[in-house]
């Protein structure tokens, strides 16, 4: 089997260059890409287009980059949490796509999945739907909304295997398995690394085929943005 | 006078039905959960992958990989079931899921939701809400029946930007019980205490009132 | 949680009638609904249009039904290994839509994801583009394609729970899990039935809210078509 | 003379490059797995939904849940991942498959290929085919140069219904190799032991030769 491993982070994210399109998983901060953005903080590329459903809070996730002035427009479905990312946004520094997440995220399957645009009834009749071809179908109107891709996917899963075979756990999936097919290059941090015939073939979330390089990450946090408890 | 949020929320949960895949926004919609009647089994669905969701966890219990559309930390229940967002949406989109509970700031005698956006303030963006009301089968909408300044919130045509065109069933506010039909809002039930003409005065689009209009038993 | 569970393949099929369009897994004679299929066999229903990427064989899967003249007509991507469908096609008896296996597949998923068409580039210049809209995306040039429903989807699953939430086993998955999503009512066939809470969420391959109804087959024949063995 | 079917999947093999997913067709592209040189690492993609298919089972490991698109009872490897058919697909449309290497009836000068109809003759359908020619990166035909009747499959234009437009890039037969580039097939190799002529004589598409044509080595 195609080894994929690369050593660490920086291994990882080699060719990086500014103004790329980069694609980051997660929802909130649950199921983010830790060790990616660490080292797109320390090689501080600039200019960056980052599609991501957040945009993470002031001291974490992606948040992180916005503090460093990295990143060029967010495509996302939803901003708040972010304070650093309202002063830049009001202020002209910042560029915002905001996008109905079902729309974001089957856009973003379609770019891994070769089909350019497909009709979709999320925003028709709203802003959304500014500018785009509406249709009608079966009574109902649709918009056509057309497929996204990246220069590179930073993905974060559970487990992987040096194939790049990938399982996520709980809703740390969410965006994650989307975005690995369509980065040209997709990286995948991963909590655990095991050697391929580990995992079974039968309970692959992402399958290698869309993994370019994958790596174990060296530290997750895996801040919780609301720790909401009961008494037991 | 009227109905609290708790009070709105149990009204709600009598809409739900043995069976149902059952969608709840943030804020009052939320609160449905905690009303639900027994033996009416119901399943929640978190936008964010998650069919089946449990209540809060306990302390130890608490996981970072496992939260709801609002970001809070939840659990599962047995028979839940985990996804990425395409196919969360695809549930959605594909009408699969019957309810979608939601909070709104305007409605209109169409339908129209607005809950999005408000000109002139930070946007936050539209999450999943367009989505959901592009495609729900159901949708009911939690809401207060007017602004802080009095002003009504059930309109003949949305001020604000809309969410989503003719898509809102019924409305559940402080003041009424309403359905959205052709000509307007029909008002079918009223909160404990409040008069039609309460009502009338509290709601900028047409009510249709038809007889009789009983009080909403919570 | 929801209990989906029927009795047997009777209780299943309950309000089937002549003249439905049919969704039937399986790629070959692997992953078919073996019990479904005779059920509807015993009930006699004809007129049926069948949705299925095979026709089966003479005298297993779909070609028990052909045999009994049950199908009006076919929409597959391929129909060999079958010399009644042979004679009753070119007699003009069955009506065949030829499409694409990818095209196929997507169009079922969308049917389930509430897209109605999408663009793809298969069958562009061929027979199978003749009437359909044709597009350029960056250079390329694509087919609309529309959705697929059914009104009784028929799948078959490895392990199921009583919520609906299904596992399939190696290559028998195929088709079964997009036809999962797009039948009015989807009838889940399983080999083990157990109850909701002993299957992984994070494991689930069709949750349970696109299953109308489960049950455990009687029996699995698993007839295989290519037995290729080598020696050990 | 020519190469047999054997020597066609050998030559073949040698395009196959470390690290390439490949999508096998059925017949001769089926045999190029057993040629693929020591070292190079490549995984097959079966598109009814499996990745890294392993070889045939021995009779004890046979499964009749683990077939390959020919049907065949195959085996998995470890780092084999299974899928359902549309995201098989969706790898195929995306253009993650490096190379598909499929049969054919008639390869076109401009790269059409027609592999799936034969006119009045039972129609089986076109499977995946259609699919995997108008997607893959890099696609390979093998056949015959030649019909049974001594017509050439190599054509100015196909006269059988096409599966795909310009999408051949190379072409393996018993007498050649070949390459599809603007104006006709260019002549790369030629089978040991025929000539330029022969393959001229077979070819009714322009055939390109420039230079000395070395044989092929298998």
């Amino acid at each position: 089997m195609i080894n994929k491993t690369v050593e660490n982070a920086s291994a990882a994210l080699r060719g990086i260059q500014d103004g790329m399109t980069l694609m980051l998983g997660g929802f909130g901060l649950c199921g983010i890409p830790e060790n990616a953005i660490r080292e797109l903080l320390r090689l501080g590329v600039k200019d960056l287009t980052c599609i991501s459903n957040n945009a993470g809070v002031d001291d974490f996730g992606i948040g992180l980059l916005l503090q460093k002035r990295q990143v060029k427009k967010m495509i996302s479905s939803y901003v708040g949490e972010n304070a650093e990312f309202e002063r830049q946004l009001l202020s002209g520094e910042l560029d915002v796509e905001l996008v109905p997440q079902g729309t974001l995220s089957e856009r973003i399957r379609a770019g891994g999945a070769g089909i350019p645009a497909f009709y979709t009834p999320a925003g028709y009749g709203t802003e959304v739907a500014e500018g785009k071809e509406t249709r009608e179908f079966d009574g109902k109107m649709y918009l056509l909304e057309s497929w996204l891709k990246a220069d590179f996917s930073f993905v974060k899963a559970w487990k992987g295997d040096t194939a790049g075979n990938l399982i996520y756990k709980g809703t740390a999936r969410n965006f994650n398995p989307m975005m690995a097919t369509a980065g040209k290059v997709t990286v995948a941090e991963v909590e655990e690394l095991v050697p391929a015939g580990e995992l079974d073939p039968n309970m692959i979330h992402t399958p290698g085929i869309f993994v370019q390089r994958i790596f174990q990450g060296d530290h997750y946090e895996k801040r919780i943005e609301q720790r909401t408890v009961r008494t037991a | 006078m009227g109905l609290d949020k708790h009070g709105i929320a149990k009204r709600i949960a009598k809409e739900v039905k043995n069976g149902m895949y059952v969608n709840l926004g943030i804020g009052i919609p939320t609160l449905v959960a905690n009303y639900i009647p027994e033996g009416i089994e119901v399943v929640l669905q978190s936008e964010n992958g998650l069919l089946g969701m449990g209540p809060f966890p306990t302390e130890d219990q608490v996981d970072a990989d496992l939260i709801n559309a609002g970001k809070q930390t939840i659990t599962t229940l047995p028979g839940s079931a985990i996804f990425n967002s395409a196919d969360s949406f695809a549930m959605i989109r594909g009408e699969h899921v019957d309810l979608t509970i939601l909070g709104a700031m305007e409605v209109s005698e169409d339908g129209d939701i607005a809950n999005w956006k408000i000109p002139g303030k930070m946007v936050k963006g539209m999450g999943g809400a367009m989505d959901l009301v592009a495609s729900a089968k159901n949708i009911i909408v939690a809401m207060q029946h007017t602004a802080r300044d009095g002003s009504s919130k059930l309109l003949k045509k949305c001020s604000l930007p809309i969410t989503g065109v003719r898509c809102v069933k019924k409305i559940v506010t402080d003041l009424a019980v309403l359905e959205v039909v052709e000509g307007g809002f029909k008002l079918l039930e009223r909160a404990p205490g409040v008069s039609v003409e309460e009502i009338k005065t509290a709601t900028e689009g047409n009510l249709i009132v038809k007889g009789e209009v009983p009080e909403i038993e919570v």
